[in-house]
């Protein structure tokens, strides 16, 4: 690897930037040159717009940074309500059997159900508050979390449990030493994915019904019918999905550091 | 003597700074089976991995009758260390494999697995998939893969080493048996001494790494071979003396 | 009859008293009870009158349930073919051939964390509430993890196997037809079910926030006239579409996928 | 001499209930294995070996019979029988030292005896400077030493080891029953031992049970007395070694 030579270097850096400017010249040319140009702004206009916005209101009140803020806040509220309540029923379906015969046929009813769809029955159920939100983002996360840890629950190695009652351990020494930290790396494959579709769910129940967040800034660019402001929400929302995803990533190196190799 | 089938010279690998194949040159004879011996972490496994090109060599040659080693042209195969059955295969088409990329004729096919399947014992098991059987049945699948293509030069790389006993001894016996009358060449890596001196003709003995040969046994006791001759015990101990490794 | 059936037996009872006991208690308190207005919550009994009803019945949304159901799935057969067909070879492409894979990769990282829903405006405002609109925002939902998927798939071909057929003499070719895509089959598959998932939940997004068909669009005439039964019977109608194609799946998978997938 | 038995193994059955049928799988098992005696459970195959030891240990229950380990009815699992097995089974999200002290931990030993205890057999089984790692840092070799000391250090009254070395290549392996004969010398344990290699039965073992084949009862016993630490090639040594490969069941 070490002896990589310039002409691989350059590959690995060149090669990409080749996609990106195919890409951004395409993006400009169509723009320029075609009748897409009457509904689509150039690179450059989005990128302006973008920065602008960083300092000054979108609407009445609320500078881009602060909708993201109140769409972020709103996305931990439900993720956070529906981890905790996701890991203790996905856990407890998992380890105790009488509890999965009586939860799970309900579960499975909810499963399938897409997430997005619970909007309008929510909005019924709640009005178009905070208390809405919530619910939407909660249902959301929530069935994935369940699904992982369920998963995780059930492949706890059954040795390992006879390991720990052979060593001395106690039911409840067993459960939190052998069963959780077994879990762990299941129950973080699931909030991955349950945080991505609770940011998809914020956007979906802003769009519907909401006065801020970054879903209400691209339903209003599209009433007005201001293209750049569409663009500069969803850029923001990707950016601000890949923080997200890589303070998962982040958390799970922490807490999982024991599944690494190196070092 | 004949010219031998396998040549190689100055044979060097290194991954990154380590050296690991330090000007390696030893020659193979056609039909010879030779065991490669040596410490736990010295290469072996990348010797092999070197000699049939599944890594690029620093430097060196490597050549079969005479003309570089080409795995399209040479009729090698290769079992691997690890579990390399293919998981959406049958035992029957796991079998097949190497047969079915050399676009070998049908018939010939169906006859020889049939044969082979019947020597490793699968033939109850054609239908199973690998992840129903047990690791010594996978290890059967992948013996039988290799024996099936009827190679010119087979290459192993400790295939017993996960077996039951009894297994091993069965299977030893086969190879000796398969060996003997198809002629390949047999290239046999293994930490077993005994598996070495029952099986081999010649016992190729490496060093610790950076990889050399420390030293080339000839092996002539008459076969059948008894562990409890006191020729083999000799032979045994005097190849033990050489790795020397507790 | 032995012993381990007679307890898989006993738990099966319990679920069934499970269920009873959900619709019984939603019973009581809805139409015996009556502890929530019918408008938010209506009785089991209600949800499924109106279930029957609407097999035959065009009020409120102008179409019956199975036009409604014919409307959303065409939609979503649509995107979901134009996904799969160009995901699956992407994503491979990107696996097995290095160049692709430096070009491609990038771009495609960059693009992944946008939700597709974020796109909806983008395209209501291009093609207006139209056929295309909702096609192409199932076919963003598709080709995503399509991709992603069929790509790891492919990275993860354990290199033993790779080898062995190259120590047989196989050609790329070989190689990537008899080794590289039978063992990414089970990624690639669990791709297309996780796709039809998104696909199936951006489409209801789509449906409700701008449509004039489809099981969406009858949810959100239901929620603007306060019918929570025809809200519900949607729900209901989706999740039982849901359940159907992952039991599709599942007999698709045992046919196609050998040698057992991950259990 | 009168030796003191530990382990007494009466007219033990066990019968697996699946949905596939009932399954038969140890039947009328008879041995004792007396106090710091090395016993070796040798059998060809899946001959139910693990079942036995799982009895043992209390992990299963006998259908039919009983067993009387140091004068008790097992009826489940206790820290008096601690147990090696074939493929690690460390605590991966734990350190070396705290898979080898969960034992004391769990049972209520304070901190600082339970981390000189710990300490000692860590010492012992040669992972001195290892305490921090996690165990996929480790080799194969290096987890299974941690297995050991795991179960001496909860100081057990026996000890089963599963097929302890079945993974390890066959240079570790000979390195590890040398380490396992030390270890076992310097700390006198019952020990009750299952493995499907002569070779490893016959340089290890007091004395050798030979298991019959599926379901699991004693075919034969062959007590070892070769003087330690045996050869391998010793004709003694060879030549117990082709009888018993003689009277083992066929596999095949």
């Amino acid at each position: 690897m070490k002896k990589s030579s310039i002409k691989q270097k350059a590959g690995t850096i060149l090669l990409p930037a080749v996609g990106f400017v195919a890409i951004l010249v395409i993006w400009w040319l169509l723009v320029s040159f075609t009748r897409i140009g009457l509904l689509l702004p150039t690179p450059l206009e989005v990128l302006k717009r973008f920065i602008y916005f960083l300092g000054n209101p979108i609407g009445k009140a609320f500078t881009l940074p602060m909708h993201l803020l109140i769409s972020l806040r709103r996305v931990l509220t439900g993720f956070c309500i529906a981890s905790v309540a996701g890991i203790i029923v996905g856990i407890s379906m998992g380890r105790f059997k009488p509890i999965e015969a009586i939860v799970r046929p309900i579960f499975e009813l909810v499963r399938p159900i897409p997430g997005v769809a619970w909007i309008p029955l929510a909005i019924v159920w709640f009005g178009i508050g905070e208390t809405a939100k919530t619910f939407i983002i909660f249902m959301g996360g929530f069935v994935n979390i369940v699904v992982n840890t369920y998963a995780g629950a059930r492949h706890v190695d059954e040795r390992l449990m006879g390991v720990a009652y052979m060593l001395g351990a106690s039911k409840i020494q067993a459960f939190f030493r052998v069963v959780l930290p077994s879990c762990v790396p299941y129950i973080f494959a699931g909030m991955q994915v349950g945080l991505s579709t609770c940011w998809m769910a914020v956007l979906a129940a802003e769009m519907v019904s909401s006065f801020e967040g970054v879903g209400w800034v691209i339903i209003a660019g599209q009433d007005i019918n201001d293209m750049a402001q569409i663009f500069v929400g969803i850029i923001a929302i990707a950016v601000m999905g890949l923080l997200l995803a890589a303070f998962m990533r982040f958390m799970e190196r922490i807490l999982c550091r024991w599944r690494e190799r190196g070092a | 003597m004949a010219e031998p089938i396998v040549k190689v010279r100055n044979l060097t690998k290194s991954f990154g700074d380590l050296l690991v194949l330090d000007d390696v040159s030893f020659d193979v004879q056609k039909g010879e089976f030779l065991c490669i011996v040596g410490p736990t972490g010295c290469g072996k496994t990348t010797f092999l991995n070197s000699l049939t090109k599944l890594y690029n060599i620093d430097s060196g040659s490597i050549t079969i009758n005479g003309k570089d080693i080409d795995l399209r042209q040479n009729n090698i195969a290769y079992i691997f260390q690890e579990y390399s059955a293919m998981e959406w295969l049958t035992v029957e088409q796991n079998i097949m494999y190497g047969l079915k990329i050399k676009h070998v004729d049908k018939d010939i096919i169906r006859q020889r697995v049939e044969n082979v399947m019947e020597i490793v014992g699968l033939t109850k098991y054609r239908n199973f998939y690998p992840r129903q059987l047990s690791a010594s049945m996978l290890q059967r699948v992948v013996i039988a893969r290799a024996f099936a293509v009827e190679p010119e030069l087979l290459l192993m790389d400790e295939p017993y080493g996960q077996l039951d006993l009894q297994l091993k001894y069965h299977l030893e016996d086969e190879l000796i048996k398969l060996w003997q009358k198809t002629g390949t060449t047999v290239i046999f890596i293994t930490h077993n001494i005994e598996e070495a001196v029952y099986l081999s003709d010649r016992i190729l003995v490496l060093t610790n790494k950076p990889t050399k040969i420390k030293k080339s046994i000839p092996n002539n006791l008459p076969r059948p071979r008894k562990i409890s001759d006191p020729e083999f015990v000799k032979l045994r101990n005097e190849v033990t003396d050489l790795i020397k490794w507790w | 009859m032995n012993t381990a059936k007679r307890i898989n037996r006993k738990y099966k009872y319990i679920s069934l008293i499970s269920m009873l006991a959900f619709l019984g208690i939603w019973y009581l308190a809805t139409a015996v009870l009556k502890l929530v207005p019918a408008y938010s919550l209506p009785d089991p009994v209600k949800v499924i009158t109106t279930f029957v009803q609407k097999f035959y019945m065009k009020v409120p949304d102008g179409a019956t349930l199975l036009q409604n159901i014919w409307a959303s799935v065409k939609v979503a057969m649509l995107g979901y073919v134009f996904g799969v067909v160009i995901g699956i070879p992407t994503g491979v492409a990107m696996g097995w051939i290095k160049a692709v894979e430096k070009i491609v990769r990038p771009v495609f990282d960059f693009i992944k964390p946008i939700p597709p829903i974020a796109l909806i405006p983008v395209m209501i405002v291009f093609f207006g509430i139209s056929l295309q609109a909702k096609a192409i925002i199932i076919f963003f939902s598709t080709v995503i993890p399509c991709i992603v998927n069929s790509y790891s798939g492919i990275k993860q071909t354990n290199q033993i196997h790779l080898w062995v057929a190259q120590t047989f003499g196989a050609t790329r070719r070989q190689q990537l037809f008899t080794v590289a895509l039978p063992s990414a089959l089970p990624m690639i598959f669990a791709g297309l079910r996780v796709a039809m998932g998104s696909s199936w939940m951006g489409l209801v997004a789509a449906e409700l926030l701008g449509s004039t068909s489809g099981i969406g669009y009858m949810i959100s005439v239901g929620r603007a006239l306060l019918r929570s039964d025809i809200i519900i019977v949607g729900i209901l109608t989706l999740g039982i579409i849901g359940i159907l194609i992952s039991v599709m799946f599942d007999l698709l998978e045992k046919l196609l996928v050998r040698g057992g997938s991950e259990k | 001499m009168s030796r003191k038995a530990v382990i007494e193994c009466k007219h033990v059955s066990k019968t697996f209930y699946t949905l596939s049928g009932d399954h038969l799988v140890v039947d009328d098992l008879n041995f004792t294995v007396y106090e710091n005696e090395f016993v070796v459970l040798f059998g060809p195959g899946q001959c139910g070996k693990t079942t036995v030891l799982n009895l043992i240990t209390g992990l299963e229950l006998p259908t039919k019979g009983e067993i009387i380990v140091a004068g008790e009815k097992v009826t489940g699992p206790s820290p008096k029988r601690g147990m090696v097995y074939q493929t690690t089974n460390l605590f991966m999200w734990y350190n070396v030292m705290k898979n080898v002290e969960f034992g004391p931990s769990v049972r209520g030993i304070s901190k600082k005896e339970r981390r000189k205890k710990a300490q000692h057999y860590i010492d012992l089984v040669g992972l001195t400077g290892f305490e921090k790692h996690y165990p996929v840092q480790l080799s194969g070799g290096m987890q299974q030493r941690v297995g050991i000391a795991r179960a001496y250090c909860n100081e057990p009254d026996i000890i089963c080891m599963d097929e302890p070395f079945g993974h390890l290549d066959a240079q570790t392996r000979y390195l590890m029953e040398k380490e396992v004969e030390r270890i076992s010398s310097q700390e006198k344990r019952t020990v009750v031992f299952v493995t499907n290699n002569v070779e490893e039965a016959i340089y290890l073992a007091d004395r050798i049970i030979l298991l019959r084949n599926l379901p699991t009862s004693v075919k034969k016993e062959y007590t070892v007395d070769l003087p330690r630490p045996r050869n391998y090639v010793s004709p003694e040594f060879l030549a117990l070694r082709e009888e018993i490969t003689r009277d083992m069941d066929p596999t095949l």
